[in-house]
């Protein structure tokens, strides 16, 4: 039998000099490697683009339907918290982008710093994050959770509701806040989700930086979770104008 | 594609409806809906043949005992923009000859009568203007249009009657409409036809198609005494509507008086027909349909009143229309059981008017 | 030389052994199957295992067809037959025909095609198996434990607030199996970008890998939306949030949208790689260049596009307005046309041919004639005055599974046989494979044809009982059905025989001109010893010719 | 093999970094303060446009698009075309809905 070398004008490789050991064997080199996972991820960031297109569409019908209970609803989130959610957010983002660069420029420490700085920061998010819903918990605004339209009816006997100069809704539209809190918890709750596996790898991650397993030239790893990492930012800098500042005015 | 020869149209329905092959045609719309399905079915089986002649004659002409070596071609420009264009061309046929009809179907003529149904898991109710009721059977005259106003009270449901060609959707939480003219006396099949559960399947029904007098004669057999405008004048009644839609000068609330079909100007910028669909949503939301001059001061009776009872609302506020009341009256005098005596006599004059009005052939 | 009747030329059986080293024997044991990277032991995983989720779905049918034998229901009660016929579906769709070709024959052949040594991510894959696994396994158990009896639509408000079997376990199976297919669709999109060999053009590509390649770009866009509408409805069951209730201020109809954004797609996610496995197929068996290669390359990549323009095409009576029911039926005549160029560009392939009929080429004549009438049937009901008449009757039980079984099964078959010799070393016998596929293509058109009919009388899909005058025709559906299963097994039976019994293959027993056929069958792990330089168009048979030429002369 | 590489491996320095950073922190500051004023429709048009320009800052810089392959930045086309889809098919429906029957 004829082996598998059929073809007879294929071409006999160089002989190559020594792989590196992150090469695997299936790859010609290194750039087409990296290239093939760099793509990889982009696509996976295409599915996620779809996974939260679905809840910004049911957001977008929604709040044309319910406007006034989408106002009330969202005066009861707090600017402060989510404003300095945005900012840790954003800032985590900065970290983690030096955090390649470090990875790229072969900085050990920095790349390490910068990881313990982005997960430090995810977390605080996190935090901030549980301090809101809890709120909302106590508020009993949790849709179906002994939810409560106090708020919506009786603004004068609400915090956020006076604070926000809040008319009182008509009964059949306080209900429809909770359409909102149903879409505030699935959005930002899916969006938490993604925080916290983010920061379950940065975990993992900080554990082989400080082995100097990204600062050997392989930084493919380091640059897809920085991707990953940019794109739950982004969904967070669209979720903070869409629920928390419904005409503030 | 009736009109080219009536009598083989005849033959071809007749037959295969006989065979079983084809449900009968009982409603205006049929003929016009099977003239599209047989293009449809004539275009596929001259597609379907064009292919399996192609491909049995190249099987034939070029198989390798035949034709030993292939002749390699690339492609020809001209032949697939044909099969390009050809199966567009005809794409685009069906899609204005399926609209017009859709249309159709979908849009009830001015002077129909109005019957509502409401599906519940597992059965269908149906509201006559008179007051009758009816579960998983619905009475109907020949003759005359038919408007059915369908909502469902739990899951989604399919208010489907093969032999009329008609089918529409009964969703929860909001009207829906589709109309017929029945033309043969009959019992027809009803069917739900969306999967709604356990018993699904024994979500079915019977569409009697009577005669005119038939269908008087068991108007006045089954009525329950109230006509559905009257329940709901004295659920207007029960709710206090009164206290805020009143003509009083002072009234806290719009007079629902010729309200039905007007336009009215909102609160919220914009104007709104006040259709059924409206009036069901302006007593279970008010708040997002206040009529401009007025306060937000409606409660919402969602959750007070059943489907049954907003459709007797709805009726009610209908018939306070003088314009909808004469309609309608003019339009059923003839159908109503004590009209008998007086309209007997003059009832086949006054339906040629009424079936042509829905429908152009 | 050869029989003048067949293009099979295997090598002399006297003499012939299967390689001494390949994929299969390289290394051994259970646990070398279970943790492999190579595509090809993933792909005869996925094989394995689709198989087995076919026969479970299969059942089903049967006992579906068994219960509509009479109008009343008596061979189960209603509800349990509202769980046989959702459990079919479910299992059908998201655990047969998504994976189906992309899994098995897309895995194995995509990299072989295109020259390169595996798929980009080889540990994806494996793990795209074990997503596949873990979402079956727990399909079945949720089917052990009670079943599901919504629907593979999941309907809400039904799914949300009126049901009380299993929708959370059973949306978990489908969520975990979307994942897994969206890791396939990925790791094909990077292949087919990344790894392909040097002179392999996009325009030398076979059309195999490009149907695979739009099929995979619906996958990757289109299935997180399903993943998100099914976490919606697992939150409105569990905590009760209101999006899609009505009672709260929801649109059902939203979850619809949501739900058809993918799952419309969805249907060409399963007949696109059927669609490529043709066009390899007809091009092998008349020897010749498929017809106008560029137009049936980008009418693949045009029903992907299109694809997503078109899903509320299901909703038509459901209450969207009328005035999208204009744009979404005017959409869905576009996207119909792709189809007509293929069919029509498979059909002037055969035109100058040499033609023979082996058993890959009897399925995929199968394939056009039920195709041709499913797609025209599709038309019917894009057409929105005659969808209201035939939407949600047998009709469109009929015109689906005329694509997706007499379609996309019959193009599955059609590849197994095709590529069995690449696959296991081996032929299948042919005699009997004949017989199959000429068994499946009666049993096939018995048992749904009268769907048809019954579905223009008007009789409902998922009826447990129905009005007796339908019963002849379902009679016949049954007795078709039980015909169409004989035609099933009986590849399973022959094609395990040929493991051991078939004849020895060689590399290139169809003359076929793919990259894939010019290596060993079974090929090694690493696939190609040296890198394949591409120097051909795509079905350049001239070019094979040329190269047995050259091969004997160099013996000489 | 693939597409030939448009670029090298560009590395972007620290110094654009800090200046997205800074300019993602203003448009934050920017969107707060915009939504305290009275804009009547303008007010999400304006939200919605500084979050659109934030998050091209994002993928531009921080994820390197702008460095990046065509091929990557085709894949970032198709996934907000592709979205975009799903968002606007869908409320063609929602709109037109209201448009009532005919």
């Amino acid at each position: 039998m004829s082996d598998s070398s059929a073809i007879a004008h294929g071409e006999q490789e160089a002989p190559h000099e020594e792989h590196p050991s992150y090469l695997r064997h299936h790859f010609e080199s290194t750039e087409q490697q990296a290239d093939a996972s760099n793509f990889a991820m982009w696509l996976f960031l295409l599915t996620e683009v779809m996974f939260f297109g679905g809840l910004f569409t049911a957001y977008l019908i929604y709040r044309n339907w319910y406007y006034p209970a989408f106002v009330a609803g969202s005066h009861q989130l707090s600017i402060p918290l989510g404003g300095l959610n945005t900012l840790l957010l954003i800032t985590s983002s900065f970290t983690m982008a030096m955090g390649v660069w470090c990875a790229e420029t072969r900085r050990k420490s920095g790349l390490v710093l910068c990881l313990i700085l982005t997960f430090i920061l995810g977390l605080g998010f996190l935090g901030i994050k549980t301090i809101e819903y809890t709120e909302k918990f106590e508020k009993h605004h949790v849709p179906s959770w002994h939810y409560s339209l106090n708020s919506f009816l009786n603004p004068d006997s609400d915090k956020e509701a006076r604070a926000a100069g809040d008319q009182p809704l008509p009964l059949d539209m306080a209900r429809k806040t909770e359409v909102y809190f149903s879409l505030y918890f699935a959005m930002t709750g899916m969006h938490a989700l993604h925080m916290i596996i983010g920061i379950a790898i940065l975990g993992f991650m900080i554990f082989r930086a400080r082995a100097g397993a990204y600062t050997a030239g392989h930084v493919t790893f380091v640059e897809n979770f920085g991707l990953y990492w940019h794109f739950v930012d982004i969904i967070w800098i669209f979720l903070f104008p869409l629920l928390y500042l419904i005409s503030r005015h | 594609m009736s009109h080219i020869s009536p009598i083989i149209w005849q033959f071809l329905v007749k037959w295969m409806t006989n065979f079983a092959l084809f449900p009968p045609e009982a409603s205006r719309l049929a003929p016009q809906m099977d003239a599209l399905l047989f293009f449809l079915i004539l275009v596929s089986l001259i597609g379907l043949t064009i292919v399996v002649l192609l491909v049995t004659s190249f099987s034939i002409l070029y198989s390798k005992q035949r034709h030993p070596v292939a002749e390699q071609i690339e492609g020809s420009t001209l032949l697939e923009a044909t099969w390009t264009i050809i199966p567009l061309g005809l794409f685009l046929v069906m899609f204005v000859w399926g609209a017009l009809i859709y249309f159709r179907v979908y849009t009830p003529p001015a002077n129909a009568m109005n019957i509502y149904v409401v599906g519940k898991q597992w059965m269908w109710k149906a509201e006559h203007p008179g007051g009758q009721h009816e579960i998983n059977s619905l009475h109907v005259p020949t003759g005359r249009a038919i408007q059915l106003t369908l909502i469902s009270q739990d899951v989604f449901h399919s208010f489907s009657i093969p032999a009329f060609r008609v089918k529409r959707e009964a969703i929860p939480g909001r009207y829906t409409t589709v109309w017929f003219e029945a033309t043969v006396p009959g019992t027809y099949h009803l069917f739900c036809t969306q999967y709604c559960g356990t018993n699904h399947s024994q979500m079915i029904g019977d569409i009697v198609v009577l005669t005119p007098e038939d269908y008087r004669k068991w108007l006045a057999g089954s009525t329950s005494g109230a006509s559905l405008a009257q329940n709901g004048e004295r659920l207007f009644a029960s709710l206090s509507c009164a206290a805020c839609h009143n003509t009083r000068p002072d009234a806290r609330g719009p007079s629902l008086a010729n309200v039905y079909g007007a336009k009215l100007a909102l609160s919220s910028g914009g104007t709104v027909t006040a259709d059924d669909a409206y009036l069901r949503e302006a007593i279970l939301n008010p708040s997002q349909h206040i009529t401009q001059g007025y306060a937000p001061i409606m409660p919402t009776y969602q959750g007070q009143v059943s489907e049954e009872g907003i459709i007797a609302l709805v009726e009610y506020i209908k018939n306070l229309n003088s314009d909808y009341r004469i309609q309608q009256t003019t339009n059923t005098v003839d159908l109503l059981p004590e009209s008998e005596g007086k309209t007997a006599g003059q009832a086949p004059a006054a339906k040629v008017p009424a079936a042509q009005g829905g429908v152009k052939q | 030389m050869s029989p003048v009747n067949t293009i099979v030329s295997l090598p002399d059986q006297s003499t012939a052994r299967i390689p001494r080293v390949n994929y299969l024997n390289k290394e051994n044991g259970l646990l070398s199957w279970l943790l492999t990277g190579d595509h090809k032991r993933i792909a005869i995983l996925y094989l394995i295992s689709i198989t087995f989720f076919f026969f479970i779905g299969g059942a089903l049918a049967g006992l579906i067809r068994l219960e509509l034998l009479t109008p009343q229901a008596d061979l189960m009660a209603t509800d349990t037959y509202n769980k046989v016929f959702s459990m079919h579906g479910i299992i059908m769709i998201f655990f047969f025909l998504v994976p189906s070709v992309p899994a098995t024959l897309g895995n194995f052949l995509i990299p072989l095609m295109i020259g390169a040594k595996d798929l980009a991510l080889p540990k994806i894959n494996l793990l795209s198996w074990y997503l596949y696994m873990a979402g079956g396994i727990l399909a079945i158990y949720t089917m052990a434990t009670g079943g599901v009896d919504t629907g593979w639509t999941f309907t809400t408000p039904l799914s949300t607030h009126y049901v009380n079997t299993n929708v959370l376990t059973t949306g978990l199976a489908v969520f975990i199996a979307g994942f897994s297919s969206i890791f396939t669709g990925l790791n094909f999109i990077v292949t087919i970008h990344k790894m392909r060999a040097p002179g392999m053009t996009w325009f030398k590509l076979p059309l195999f890998v490009w149907a695979h390649y739009a099929a995979s770009i619906l996958m990757v866009l289109g299935t997180p939306v399903l993943a998100i509408a099914i976490v919606l409805v697992a939150l409105e069951r569990t905590i009760g949030i209101g999006v899609f209730d009505p009672t709260k201020g929801g649109d059902p109809l939203l979850f619809q949208h949501l739900f058809w954004f993918y799952s419309h797609p969805a249907v060409y996610i399963m007949i696109l790689p059927g669609m490529g496995v043709i066009s390899e197929v007809i091009s092998t068996f008349s020897r010749k260049r498929v017809f106008g290669y560029t137009a049936v390359a980008f009418s693949s990549v045009a029903i992907a596009v299109f694809g997503f323009f078109v899903w509320a095409h299901h909703m038509f009576i459901m209450g969207v307005s009328n005035y999208a029911v204009l744009v979404f039926s005017l959409l869905t005549m576009l996207v119909a046309v792709p189809s007509a160029i293929k069919i029509f560009n498979w059909t002037f392939t055969l035109y100058k041919g040499s033609i023979t009929f082996e058993t890959p080429m009897l399925y995929a004549f199968g394939f056009m004639g039920l195709f041709t009438i499913g797609g025209m049937t599709g038309v019917f009901l894009g057409t929105s005055g005659t969808d209201i008449h035939l939407t949600e009757t047998y009709f469109i039980v009929a015109h689906f599974h005329f694509v997706m079984v007499g379609g996309m099964l019959m193009a599955f078959l059609a590849g197994i046989h095709f590529w069995w010799p690449k696959m296991t070393g081996r032929m299948y016998p042919e005699k009997i494979s004949q017989l199959a596929a000429v068994v499946t293509f009666i049993g096939f058109n018995l048992t749904f044809f009268p769907q048809f009919i019954l579905g223009m009388l008007g009789m409902p899909r998922r009826y447990a009982s129905y009005p007796p005058e339908f019963q002849i025709l379902n009679v016949f559906s049954t007795a078709g059905a039980s015909i169409l299963g004989v035609g099933y097994l009986l590849p399973v039976l022959y094609l395990v025989w040929s493991l051991k019994y078939g004849e020895i293959a060689g590399n290139n027993p169809w003359q076929a001109t793919g990259l894939e056929w010019q290596i060993q069958s079974p090929p090694l792990t690493e696939n190609f010893v040296v890198m394949p330089i591409m120097d051909h168009e795509a079905y350049d048979y001239e070019w094979l010719e040329r190269q047995k030429v050259k091969e004997v002369a160099s013996v000489g | 093999m693939s597409e030939p590489r448009e670029h090298e491996h560009h590395i972007v320095s620290p110094k654009i970094y800090g200046a997205i950073l800074a300019a993602l922190l203003v448009g934050t500051a920017l969107t707060v303060w915009a939504s305290y004023i009275d804009l009547g429709i303008f007010n999400p048009i304006i939200a919605l446009a500084i979050a659109c320009t934030k998050a091209t800052l994002v993928v531009l810089f921080f994820m390197h698009v702008k460095y990046s392959t065509r091929l990557t930045k085709l894949a970032v086309f198709a996934g907000v075309f592709t979205f975009l889809i799903l968002i606007g098919m869908t409320l063609s429906d929602y709109i037109s809905r209201a448009w009532g029957t005919w």
